[in-house]
């Protein structure tokens, strides 16, 4: 059985199919690349897995201690519950919140049941909540964010806000991570810390990863195996070697070599 | 089923009223997203300088109309450089404030210097009433009405088709894109509020002749009620507004009929929540998709 | 008060391609909102031709010729494709040329012209980029400011995108263009600067920066 | 300082010393009658408004149906009050009838409605008060109609409402400075990431809502009790707006800044009592220009962390938590 | 030489301005008036403070604490019945003694348990007094049998005045057919008044303030309905036939408080005084304001102190204060002793003025 397992997933908007009959799974730690021309249906595809958008047709299910299970109109906090956390590919941030307090928000589940307890001020609540501040603080370090945890999120660069969306993602303890464009606006150099970085995660966690990208140098490099959509369907899939000399995949995608 | 029909006509004549406030109301909202609370001043402005034109200065009332619609362009564009203009890059809910506290400032201006009375509109307009399949409609239902319905198709013509109609959905959307377009920004803003307010001063003169009724806390009441009209409409359509007004026109007349004229305001307010919960963005609102 | 950009002193030719590199933060976008007017600089001057562009509001710069495919994109939401492309050529008002420019953008990025009439708010971030980048052309601009406009981009489309710039500077155009793909956009520009916190600390030819070790090293991640 | 935090007790000091210093002005008659009556109405509008900023400025709900909550718990605390033997407990009985029924109304209506967007939730909350207040003005027989029921015994005074504006604060913002609370807020800013950090945007958007009602209601008890008249005109949309004005030139979501609101709104208020119709215009002026050189607000989003500050100057910050 | 300082707890902003501000100019005229005569107790001037209470309930409650630290001796107002309820508890306490222009609601001058309040007199009779007098005419002299009534929901005169009405129109044999209601604030009444078009009646008693009863009388003429129309004191003023025009402004009747036309040399001379101050008619409100005014000034003279307790008692006991709006004395709920006029309009003109009684 695999993690996760999706048949025939189709989206539509009015007349456009913007994903079109896709089956794909997911494996345990597994690291997966995404990749497809603009407008190929890659984001409309996470959206599909974590809830934001209703499948027109098709299925998605999870591995969970219940067998699998049917993850259509699940509401999208439920799905995280379950264990699927993402980034977005136009960021969102709380922006006016600080990081530390990013990364908190999405442990909130851990303090389970203590409204009580912090509205009246009891010792637990200061103790869970410093619990939880050292936790945040750890998984900042990982991404070199430790130092400016008190800052607004709105201030930081737009390659500190990339690693902070990873970040607030990795807190909710998902097994599955999914990452819209996380190298987007990022330098080569930048580019080549952040491939290092999403491996040694994997590695960390215990994570099975999906990522959308079109900086090639990072989805070949540490992808497994590569999804590629055109025009919503999948045209494509296989390692980095085989996607790469697919003749479909230049033509749509890569374009020809110069 | 002859009353009924009357019924209609009458709540299709208040219907045009609640329409013609609500049309300028949508469009400053349409344009920079701006509750103007001080819509039902201006409208209650344009009223009272009718009413100076027409018993003071025996103006005709057409004229007067044209006329307290150019004072009330100039009014809006006033307000809107001195205190709307400084907060458009600050929260909406400050530039509300402001907007309700232009509104407070105009209603008691007016008192202080033409005293809380109602006064009386003078009546110009003949009543001529004339029957149709046994309905009695006059002159006056049918002038509010065909002004109404020509300013609707006037403004949406402006919106939809101009070029400064185009330009005013660009600023709505992104007005710093907007100016890389080359738009001028505070043209268009001026420009909005000049056609918004000018509606109201012609719709306010036009209410004073209708009812012949004019004081200076007549904004307020229709003024909230052509707001539920515009966002029943879709807060920034033009037709949206004018349907909107039509009917809530309607619903009220139509709760009186059937006896229930104590409930009739909070049916209009049910109406709302009930379309609203149906069509979160109105009528005719356009759902603003948000791409994740 | 943030000083986001210091002191720079740079200038653009007629007919060339200019590239600023650097990293994030460094200051490049503040340069270009400042030239197309978007904010104004405590100090300094900028002037374009015979134009001082300080004393100039934004709409007056548009019509001096200059045109801004800003960063994050910033297409209008809520109106279609098709209006988008035709709010770009806003001050223009030659009705035929305009058609014919539409279509030369939809000839360069098909994808638009399926979408033509669909809500821009919709459309996927490389559509985005895109429709930005159409919607600049459309004004017929003596001087383009491009702003990382191969972000989100598919390869096929980046590729698309560095023609259509050396294309356009073939036909009169001047680009001032700002890039994380730093050795693609060097590998086109005629000169370049390199961004530090709000300086310039070096300048050149396109090729001259590209063999830069300091280049290779910060930029190019090698 | 096993089961209470220092910062409590920091809190706790402050509440009691307040207290004490009202208590020595009023009994020195510095506060007289009239003072009181402005103090009280200041306070009453700082439980208002520290609701009404969870909702709009922790939240980011647009609720302009504040006065019909107030309306619920004036009507039930004036109904108990009058009917029942000891006035005292009417009030608390009728508060808490109040409560209840503003819990059911919130709920009633937050759920469907909480997920409109800005302005239309206003207006759709405007719409629901307006309603409350329709149908309260026809209840005659319960209610009185427009004439209102008077003659409650008035059983507020300063001192009760003292007592509930600090509990109400203390409470809300407890709330706010929870993990739930930061969930609150991170819904206000971006809704859609929110939940996909499996925060339960519904259940924070109505539990907010409806702490927001709860406190309206137990500030429209209070001051039922305090005037001994209450009439379905005193509730209307303006009413709502009186408190929004409050919260938004003190600075959205800045507590502080809603106390310094409310208490220079009222001062102002008394100040421009001697200005007879002129009052009102100096007024709408004041408000205008406040809003032009303030925009965000007397305090932006800046809060006075009592606690921190005692803590950080005691220096035990990190060894406090045992 | 100290003043002698008068209150004026009145609604000059606010949903009740347009009847609080009247009151507040006859106080005006009536101080200005009486310092041009030389002042009060030995030439004493007196110093009028007006503070607005701006219709608001706790406003209301506030001014009357701030007059009455400012050393007032008496107060005038609120207007409106529910804005002065506000008041009272605070003006018991401290034993200020208050006049009240044209509060007309129900039992207002007395305490929960029906104790008249020591220190609170009004110049205008009762609502119920005014409906009872209005359902009396309606039977006996109209000899109406069938009537629709028509009240404005959000106002407690309204309805307190059409409970009266209806109470003894029944009790005389006659029946309420239907009963419609509007808001304050409407203008458009022709929904209500079509509903009527296909009813048999026989008059319409229509409670309420000119502001609305002036267009709901064009509105029903216009449509053709012909019936006597009814109304209370809320009718008298210029304005109503203005809104209504005066061809509309025909077969109307209204209870109210006094009569300018009478040739009372008096009530001429107010309507000189006023006109000439303010530069227009002075309505009810102001006739009414006046006469509150005035008695609180008499009995401060009469008291021949400004001690508070003092001018109480000599407002009690006055006798035959001869005013704008009759000759009365209080009862011993502090209520005036006086008939209504029930006055009549054709084309716009009152045609004639009868004393009417509620008995
Ligand atoms: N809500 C929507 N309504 C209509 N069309 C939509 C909507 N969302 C997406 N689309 C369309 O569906 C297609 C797929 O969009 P999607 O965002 O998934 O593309 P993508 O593969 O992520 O592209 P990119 O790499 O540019 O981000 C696009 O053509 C887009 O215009
Ligand atoms: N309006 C502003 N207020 C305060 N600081 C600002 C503002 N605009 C920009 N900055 C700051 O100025 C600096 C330069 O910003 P700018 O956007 O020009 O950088 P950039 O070089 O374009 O970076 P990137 O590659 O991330 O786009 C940054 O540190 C930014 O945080
Ligand atoms: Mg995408
Ligand atoms: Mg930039």
């Amino acid at each position: 059985m695999s993690l996760l397992e999706v048949k025939n997933l189709t989206k539509n908007f009015g007349g456009l199919a913007a994903v079109s009959n896709v089956s794909i799974h997911l494996e345990e730690n597994e690291l997966v690349g995404l990749i497809g021309p603009n407008g190929a249906g890659k984001t409309t595809f996470f959206n599909l897995l974590t809830g934001v958008y209703v499948p027109t047709e098709g299925t998605i299910e999870l591995l969970t201690d219940n067998g699998m299970t049917k993850l259509n109109n699940v509401k999208p906090d439920k799905i995280n519950e379950l264990g699927l956390a993402r980034t977005f590919q136009n960021i969102r941030l709380f922006k006016d919140q600080t990081v530390i307090e990013n990364v908190m928000v999405a442990m909130h589940r851990e303090q389970g049941n203590s409204v009580f307890s912090s509205i009246l001020r009891l010792a637990a609540h200061y103790r869970t909540n410093a619990e939880m501040r050292a936790k945040a603080l750890e998984l900042l370090k990982i991404f070199n964010l430790d130092g400016i945890a008190d800052e607004k999120a709105r201030n930081l660069s737009y390659g500190q806000q990339r690693r902070l969306e990873i970040v607030r993602a990795l807190a909710t303890q998902p097994k599955i991570l999914f990452l819209d464009e996380p190298a987007a606006g990022m330098n080569p150099a930048e580019t080549a810390e952040l491939t290092d970085l999403i491996a040694q995660i994997r590695e960390q966690f215990d994570l099975t990863i999906v990522l959308i990208e079109h900086d090639m140098s990072l989805v070949m490099q540490i992808c497994q195996r590569i999804y590629v959509l055109e025009y919503g369907r999948l045209i494509a899939q296989g390692t980095a070697e085989e996607v790469k000399q697919n003749p479909d995949v230049i033509r749509a995608y890569l374009g020809g070599v110069d | 089923m002859q009353l009924f029909m009357q019924q209609l006509v009458n709540g299709i004549s208040l219907g045009s009223i609640y329409a013609l406030i609500a049309l300028g109301y949508t469009m400053v909202y349409g344009t920079i997203r701006l509750i103007n609370f001080a819509h039902g001043d201006i409208y209650m402005v344009g009223a009272f300088f009718g009413y100076f034109l027409v018993s003071v200065l025996n103006v005709n009332v057409f004229l007067a109309m044209l006329l307290a619609g150019v004072f009330c362009a100039i009014l809006g564009v006033v307000i809107e450089k001195v205190a709307y203009k400084p907060l458009r890059k600050s929260t909406r809910v400050a530039a509300l404030i402001t907007a309700i506290g232009v509104s407070y400032f105009l209603q008691n201006v007016m008192i202080y210097f033409l005293g809380p009375e109602v006064r009386a509109f003078p009546s110009t307009i003949p009543v001529m009433p004339f029957r149709v399949f046994g309905i009695v409609i006059n002159m006056k239902q049918v002038f509010v009405f065909v002004t109404t319905v020509i300013l609707m198709i006037v403004l949406n013509a402006i919106v939809k088709h101009t070029k400064m109609g185009k330009a005013m959905r660009a600023v709505a959307v992104d007005s710093e894109a907007a100016e890389l377009m080359g738009i001028d920004v505070n043209r268009v803003i001026s420009f909005t509020f000049a056609l918004g307010s000018a509606l109201a001063g012609v719709a306010g003169v036009l209410v004073g002749v209708y009812y012949n009724s004019i004081s200076a806390t007549m904004g307020t009441t229709p003024g909230l009620k052509a707001f539920v009209a515009a966002v029943v409409g879709g807060v920034g359509s033009i037709p949206g507004a004018m349907i909107g007004g039509y009917l809530i026109g309607l619903l009220e007349t139509i709760v009186t009929f059937m006896g229930g004229s104590m409930y009739k305001d909070a049916a209009v307010y049910a109406l709302l929540i009930v379309i609203l919960l149906i069509k979160p963005s109105g009528l005719f609102g356009k759902n603003v998709k948000e791409k994740v | 008060m943030i000083n986001a950009v210091k002191s720079v002193n740079f200038e653009v030719n007629t007919g060339e391609i200019v590239a600023l590199i650097g990293a994030n933060g460094a200051g490049k976008s503040t340069i270009l909102r400042t030239i197309s007017g978007l904010v104004k600089p405590s100090q300094g001057s900028i002037t374009y031709g015979d134009h001082d562009l300080l004393k100039l509001v934004p709409k007056k710069i548009v019509e001096t010729g200059i045109s801004h495919v800003p960063e994050g994109r910033h297409v209008f939401k809520g109106l279609t494709v098709k209006e988008n492309l035709e709010l770009g050529a806003f001050l223009r008002n030659d009705k035929e040329g305009i058609l014919e420019d539409a279509k030369a953008v939809y000839q360069r990025f098909p994808i638009l012209e399926e979408r033509k009439n669909q809500d821009a708010a919709t459309l996927s971030g490389g559509e985005q980029q895109m429709l930005a980048m159409g919607r600049a052309l459309m004004s017929k601009p003596k001087l383009l400011l491009l702003d990382e406009p191969s972000m989100g981009l598919a390869p096929i489309f980046i590729k698309e995108i560095f023609n259509i710039i050396v294309d356009i500077q073939k036909q009169g155009t001047t680009v001032l263009l700002i890039e994380q793909n730093a050795k693609m956009a060097l590998t086109i520009a005629n000169r370049g600067y390199v961004l530090e916190t709000g300086e310039i600390v070096l300048s050149g030819t396109g090729a001259e920066l590209l063999e830069s070790d300091d280049v290779q090293k910060a930029y190019l991640g090698g | 300082m096993n089961r209470f935090h220092i910062r409590n007790m920091v809190w706790l000091a402050a509440a009691v010393l307040g207290f004490l210093a009202l208590y020595a002005l009023v009994q020195a008659g510095i506060i007289n009658r009239f003072y009181q009556i402005t103090l009280v109405t200041i306070m009453i509008n700082i439980i208002y408004a520290v609701g009404l900023n969870l909702v709009l400025g922790v939240a980011g709900q647009f609720s302009l149906g504040h006065a019909g909550f107030i309306a619920i718990g004036a009507y039930s605390a004036a109904i108990f009050t009058k009917a029942m033997e000891s006035n005292t407990t009417g009030l608390y009985v009728g508060m808490a009838v109040g409560v209840g029924l503003s819990i059911i109304l919130a709920l009633f209506v937050g759920i469907p409605t909480l997920r409109l967007k800005g302005d239309y939730l206003a207006i759709a909350t405007l719409g629901v008060a307006e309603i409350v207040r329709v149908i309260i003005n026809n209840m005659r027989d319960l209610t009185n109609g427009p004439a209102g029921i008077s003659g409650i015994p008035l059983v507020s005074n300063w001192i009760n409402v003292y007592v509930f504006m600090v509990i109400t604060t203390i409470f809300i913002l407890n709330f706010v400075y929870s993990s739930a609370g930061r969930a609150t807020m991170a819904i206000q800013q971006d809704e859609i990431a929110a939940e996909s950090m499996g925060v339960n945007v519904t259940m924070y958007k109505v539990l907010a809502f409806v702490l927001g009602a709860i406190t309206a209601s137990i500030g429209g008890s209070l001051q039922a009790t305090f005037l001994g008249i209450v009439t379905p005109g005193d509730y209307t949309f303006e009413r709502s707006i009186d408190v929004l004005i409050i919260v938004v030139f003190g600075g959205i979501g800045s507590f502080t800044g809603s106390f310094v609101a409310a208490i220079l709104l009222g001062l102002l208020n008394v100040f421009l009592q001697d200005y007879g119709q002129l009052r009102m215009v100096i007024y709408a002026i004041a408000l205008v220009l406040i809003m032009i050189f303030r925009p965000g607000g007397l305090l932006g989003t800046r809060e006075l962390r009592l606690g921190s500050l005692v803590t950080k100057a005691l220096g035990k910050d990190k060894e406090a938590v045992s | 030489q100290d003043t002698i300082k008068i209150g004026g707890n009145l609604e000059l902003s606010g949903a009740a301005a347009a009847y609080g501000t009247p009151i507040a100019e006859a106080l005006q005229l009536a101080v200005e008036q009486r310092n041009e005569a030389g002042g009060l107790l030995d030439g004493q001037q007196l110093e009028l403070f007006i503070t607005d209470n701006q219709s608001d309930l706790t406003e209301a409650a506030s001014v009357a604490t701030k007059l009455i630290s400012q050393d007032v001796v008496g107060i005038i107002g609120p207007t409106a019945t529910g804005v002065a309820k506000a008041a009272i508890p605070i003006i018991s306490e401290e034993k200020m003694p208050t006049i009240l222009g044209a509060s007309t609601g129900d039992g207002l001058t007395l305490d929960e348990n029906g104790n008249v309040l020591e220190y609170l007199f009004r110049v205008c009779f009762e609502d119920s007094f005014q409906g009872l007098a209005a359902g009396q005419y309606a039977t006996e002299t109209l000899e109406a049998s069938s009537a629709i009534i028509i009240t404005d929901q959000a106002l407690d005169y309204s309805l307190g005045l059409a409970d009266s009405f209806t109470e003894r129109f029944e009790a005389n044999g006659g029946s309420i057919i239907k009963t419609e209601s509007y808001t304050s604030g409407d203008t458009d009444f022709s929904a209500i008044l079509t509903s009527l078009l296909g009813q048999d009646f026989d008059i319409l008693y229509i409670p309420g303030y000119y502001t609305e009863t002036g267009l709901i009388i064009k509105q029903a003429r216009e449509l053709g309905i012909t019936q006597p129309i009814i109304g209370g004191d809320g009718y008298h003023s210029k304005t109503l036939i203005e809104l209504a025009g005066a061809e509309n402004a025909s077969d109307i009747y209204f209870t109210t408080h006094f009569y300018e036309g009478n040739d009372d040399p008096k009530t001429q001379q107010f309507i000189d005084d006023f006109s000439a101050k303010f530069g227009k008619q002075p309505d009810t409100f102001a006739a009414l304001g006046y006469d509150a005014a005035n008695l609180l000034l008499d009995a401060i003279e009469i008291a021949g102190s400004t001690d508070t307790e003092a001018i109480t008692q000599a407002i009690g006991e006055i006798e035959n204060f001869e005013g704008i709006t009759g000759t009365f004395s209080f009862d011993d709920n502090h209520n005036p002793i006086k008939p209504a006029l029930m006055l009549k309009l054709e084309n716009g003109e009152i045609a004639s003025a009868e004393e009417v009684s509620a008995e």
